[in-house]
């Protein structure tokens, strides 16, 4: 396990020093739930804020979910992880955040916990990542030595599944949906206002939870994020009915990867792959 | 009247509910256990802590349909949705769900134009309580006891079960709980011995404790008020918010929702769906104007809904602290600890 | 079922269709009640609202324009709506010909308080498309056997151009009438324009109606509101007397689905039409 | 009842839907199966489209655009090849058969390519049935 006592400490000195340095204004972190499993997504906005951070194997949530919230031009330090790093890259390549008003105070670590059911989640999420893809500061000793785990080998299972079989899974799955939104407002590349299941011009699917609906929703929420999804997996872990949203979204990452050859959020200078083309793109993608 | 049953075989209890009308129980998901109608009477599942959703779709489903109609034709064409109920079974409620049956009653049964979907379900409606295991360990989300609940409270439930090692005491709470147990012949009269356990079992769940805090209503609806314009303090508690529906789904008190036509080939349907004080389009107006697009303005309105609106209108915090919305929030948002600093500011 | 149903609309007929500004996008509809008994029951008072209801489409909530003197029929004025939402009920309304069938559900809300007004001054001071309910309450005061039960009734409404007044007809005859003082105005008139010039406000100031026995009624758009209020804290009207007629976003209209609310108070059932002292009780979060 | 496919097709408006017209003026063949909405351009496609025409019933949903390189914009239908070779990833792991989904670049003098492709799609529906997963049921 990684130190995460040492983290935290790192977490508050530096965000000490650059909030006292009036280099940000606010710094995007952890604090203290209602329990130890449960720690919070915090944003400390003073140094009085600071005694609250926190940063344990809870802390899961991929803060740069909330950069877009600040006003464009703020000064934003935010912790990052493997995954959450690649988002910040993602939203950088987007230009919905500057990297000139951001500073990454990068978390190498692995053995996060999912709080819900308290497995390790290095394996489903976080894309094989132990060690911040982009920082500024590194909070921690990146970690080496760590049995590496292919990001696309839980697929393999999923994809060996006669096509029946996978539509009867996913229909199942996609059926428990009770359409709360809850991996849309989780995902830190979803920023759409209004998205578009919300629009009423054009009526994309019905507004109740019902097995057409649910599918309209996922099906384009899938491909919306396709080249843009970094593989967080906060989306499963925010649905209240665990719906593994993330296998669907790792599947098409890994398609885009393979047809378009680049990974999502790995380099500040690359485009989202479907805003961008290759003249001598094959027409075997379309077979 | 006190009966009993062996857990194992409440299959056999399920299925007498089944034959009587419709049986709506918790059953076990991948997920978690959650209450849904019962169609084989072995999909009865107790051997749970609370289910994911509340049991308040029984009364209030996620939808509900008012009108059929078809495109085109004329109005008079329309055909109003009637229920037709069979006498309903709502089996293995958790005390607090149960008193937020009474919350809801309120709005829909009582206050103003009655809802008829509402009351049609409600008074269908047989309620088996069912007291918290006691001797499982409390979930640290759970706060029912600020609302002045308690584990093994019988109140509001017509039938309330408690469970006795391998056993299941039911007793009959109101006239029409006492006469659906007399009705129920398969399962055993219990004995003096069950009696006192029964009776101990309620007064021992007072000691069964969750978080708690000295809430008086009065002063936290005026607290409230007083700091509605405290944008500093709801900016804070809303960092986190990421402004999903979550806490409003499961939540068994949370009763908005939209009215929406679901058009399909010509033919549609009008109903209603629940909606939430979290979504940005919730107060959208066809003119572009939106009095809550920020979402510390729409967290605010959730908790000021919750523990002083709804006091000043129905005289009743319409919270039970069942923990649900904390257990699920995605990013821990504690309902709880937000009143608590709420009363210290 | 609908006699008991709260959610189903009656069915009534577009009888009327009248075209109220040059820019085609405000109509007044006329409607007829196609059972005689639904329109026993649809007893209702100026300020009230309804939902009009097409299946397809949705429901929209709108104040009703015309005064229960006028017996027969029904009538909303409905702007297009749609700018930033596509209003799709407004839309499809209007795109509708005399003699379609819609749905009726109401009428909701509470209305102006007429035993209130009784005996009262009434000044009432309109702007833009939000004249609708006003012109309900003026035709009501008006009609013979009401106009003995009022003090003197001044309007004061204007419009951004002469082409978007609403009720051009009525406002022709109310200057006509002696006992209504009726001033309009516009924000920039035209080549045919002979009247006033000026903003709401300003001309509020300068006619100066007394406060003593006086109430005010308001409605408009509001940045008309935030400026026209001042002019009359400054004439010395008390909270009690300024009335105005609030707008959110409404579903059911009956209080049951929790969207319309400001503070403890729901638009749909304890609105639309609240006075100034007691909005000063509620949240300003509307 | 033989079964007779209902198939969406997709055409842009200055290839495809051109050599569409030149397959009919030309008097060639090709079954009825085949509707086909007009667009601008191969890239004005949402993928939901294609989504909500599998959802209203349809058993099989054509494109056709400019060839590469070809595009009346220039690069319209680079950026579609790239978004609708997703799509069809994304349908095929959904569980959805991968032949009812089809993207070819016909060009306006290519009729016969036009008739001969909407055959072959047609046969292909024809034996893959009926597409009842993603329909909704009414």
């Amino acid at each position: 396990m990684a130190d995460f006592k040492k983290i935290e400490e790192n977490l508050k000195k530096e965000a000490k020093r650059l909030l006292e340095a009036g280099e940000v204004t606010v710094v995007l972190a952890y604090s203290k739930g209602f329990d130890e499993k449960h720690p919070m997504p915090y944003a400390a906005k003073s140094v009085a804020d600071i005694k609250n951070i926190v940063f344990n194997e809870y802390c899961n949530h991929n803060m740069a979910r909330y950069l877009v919230r600040y006003p464009q031009g703020t000064k934003i330090a935010v912790a990052v992880k493997a995954a959450d790093s690649r988002a910040v890259i993602q939203l950088i390549q987007e230009e919905k955040v500057k990297r000139e008003n951001l500073v990454l105070l990068g978390i190498p670590v692995y053995g996060m916990k999912n709080s819900k059911t308290g497995e390790v989640i290095d394996s489903k999420t976080t894309s094989g990542l132990c060690n911040p893809v982009l920082y500024d500061i590194l909070l921690g000793a990146e970690v080496h030595g760590q049995k590496i785990v292919s990001p696309y080998e839980v697929l393999a299972e999923y994809e060996a599944m006669d096509k029946d079989a996978r539509w009867e899974f996913w229909k199942n799955q996609l059926d428990k949906c009770i359409r709360c939104y809850a991996c849309r407002k989780a995902c830190p590349m979803c920023y759409c206002d209004p998205c578009f299941i919300d629009q009423s011009k054009p009526r994309w699917a019905d507004k109740a939870p019902q097995s057409p609906g649910n599918m309209m929703y996922h099906l384009t929420r899938f491909h919306h994020l396709a080249g843009r999804c970094i593989d967080c997996g906060e989306c499963s872990r925010a649905c209240p009915v665990d719906i593994p949203l993330y296998l669907f979204h790792k599947k098409v990452a890994k398609e885009c990867e393979e047809m378009f050859g680049q990974a999502a959020g790995m380099k500040l200078e690359d485009k989202p792959v479907l805003v961008d083309f290759r003249v001598e793109d094959s027409d075997k993608i379309l077979e | 009247m006190l009966k009993k049953t062996a857990i194992n075989k409440i299959s056999e209890l399920a299925a007498v509910l089944m034959e009587k009308g419709t049986l709506i129980a918790p059953v076990k998901e991948v997920s978690g256990h959650n209450f849904a109608q019962i169609l084989d009477p072995q999909k009865v599942d107790l051997d749970f802590y609370n289910t994911i959703m509340s049991p308040k779709s029984a009364f209030f489903p996620h939808k509900e349909d008012f009108i059929n109609y078809k495109v085109g034709k004329p109005i008079s064409e329309a055909e109003p949705v009637v229920l037709n109920l069979k006498p309903m079974f709502l089996f293995g409620v958790r005390p607090c769900d149960v008193k937020s049956f009474q919350i809801m009653d309120i709005h829909f049964n009582a206050a103003g134009i009655i809802d008829p979907y509402w009351r049609q379900r409600r008074e269908a409606t047989t309620i088996f309580g069912y007291a918290f295991d006691l001797s499982k360990s409390v979930d640290s989300a759970d706060f029912y006891n600020t609302l002045g609940i308690y584990a093994a409270d019988p109140d509001g439930s017509d039938i309330f079960m408690v469970k006795k090692d391998n056993e299941l005491l039911l007793k009959g709470i109101t006239l029409q709980g006492k006469k659906l147990l007399s009705e129920l012949t398969t399962i055993e009269n219990g004995k003096a011995a069950d009696k006192k356990y029964f009776e101990e079992y309620i007064k021992k769940g007072r000691d069964y404790k969750t978080r708690f805090m000295c809430l008086d209503q009065e002063t936290i609806t005026k607290k409230l008020e007083d700091i509605f314009h405290n944008t500093d303090f709801w900016t804070r508690v809303s960092s986190a918010c990421l402004s999903c529906g979550v806490c409003t789904f499961v939540c068994p008190t949370c009763y908005c929702f939209d009215i929406c036509d679901d058009t399909q080939f010509g033919r549609g349907t009008r109903r209603r769906v629940w909606d939430a004080c979290m979504f940005t389009d919730f107060t959208l107006e066809a003119s572009g104007h939106n009095p809550r697009t920020q979402v510390y303005q729409r967290l605010r309105q959730k908790i000021n809904h919750k523990y002083s609106y709804h006091v000043r209108k129905y005289g009743v915090i319409s919270c039970v602290g069942c923990g649900r919305c904390t257990r699920y929030c995605p990013v821990s948002i504690d309902i709880y600890s937000i009143i608590e600093e709420a009363i210290k500011t | 079922m609908s006699a008991s149903n709260p959610y189903i609309p009656i069915p009534v007929q577009i009888s009327k269709i009248i075209n109220e500004v040059d820019t085609n996008d405000i109509k007044t509809f006329r409607f007829t009640f196609l059972n005689k008994e639904d329109e026993k029951k649809f007893k209702y008072l100026p300020g009230q609202f309804a939902e009009l209801s097409i299946y397809g489409k949705g429901e929209s909530p709108i104040g009703i324009a015309s005064s229960p003197t006028n017996s027969g029929y029904v009538e909303f004025t409905v702007q297009r709506a749609g700018t930033i939402v596509p209003g799709l009920v407004t839309s499809a309304l209007h795109d509708l010909d005399e003699g379609a069938q819609i749905g009726l559900r109401g009428p909701l809300g509470n209305s102006w308080p007429i035993e209130y007004l009784t005996k009262k001054n009434i000044v009432v001071v309109g702007g833009g498309f939000a004249f609708t309910t006003l012109r309900s309450l003026i035709n009501y005061m008006l009609h013979k056997d009401n106009r003995a039960r009022f003090g003197e009734i001044t309007v004061i409404y204007g419009a951004r151009t002469p082409g978007l007044l609403l009720y051009k007809d009525e406002l022709a005859a109310w200057e006509k009438r002696k006992d209504i003082k009726s001033i309009i105005t516009v924000d920039k008139g035209d080549e045919s324009w002979r009247g006033r010039e000026g903003f709401v406000p300003a001309v509020c100031k300068d006619v100066a109606p007394s406060p003593k026995n006086a109430v005010a009624v308001i409605c408009g758009p509001p940045i008309m509101i935030k400026f026209t209020l001042p002019v009359f804290f400054e004439l010395s009207f008390s909270q009690e007397n300024i009335l105005t007629s609030l707008e959110m976003r409404m579903k059911c209209g009956i209080g049951k689905c929790g969207r319309c609310n400001v503070g403890s108070k729901y638009v749909c059932t304890d609105g639309p039409i609240f006075s100034l002292a007691d909005l000063d009780g509620l949240p300003r979060d509307f | 009842m033989a079964f007779e496919p209902k198939i969406l097709g997709i055409a842009c408006n200055w290839c495809t839907y051109t050599g569409a017209d030149l397959a009919g003026t030309t008097r060639l063949l090709y079954p009825q199966n085949l509707r086909v909405v007009r667009v601008m351009c191969s890239s004005r496609i949402n993928p939901s489209f294609i989504f909500r025409a599998f959802q209203l019933g349809a058993d099989g949903v054509f494109v056709g655009g400019c060839h590469p390189g070809d595009c009346h914009y220039n690069t319209g239908n680079l950026y579609a090849r790239r978004r609708l070779a997703v799509t069809k990833k994304i349908l095929e792991f959904a569980g959805l058969e991968p032949g009812r989904f089809r993207v070819e670049w016909i060009s306006a003098s290519e009729g016969n390519k036009f008739a001969e492709v909407v055959q072959e799609f047609t046969a292909q529906i024809k034996n893959l049935g009926p597409q009842t997963k993603l329909k909704i049921q009414k």
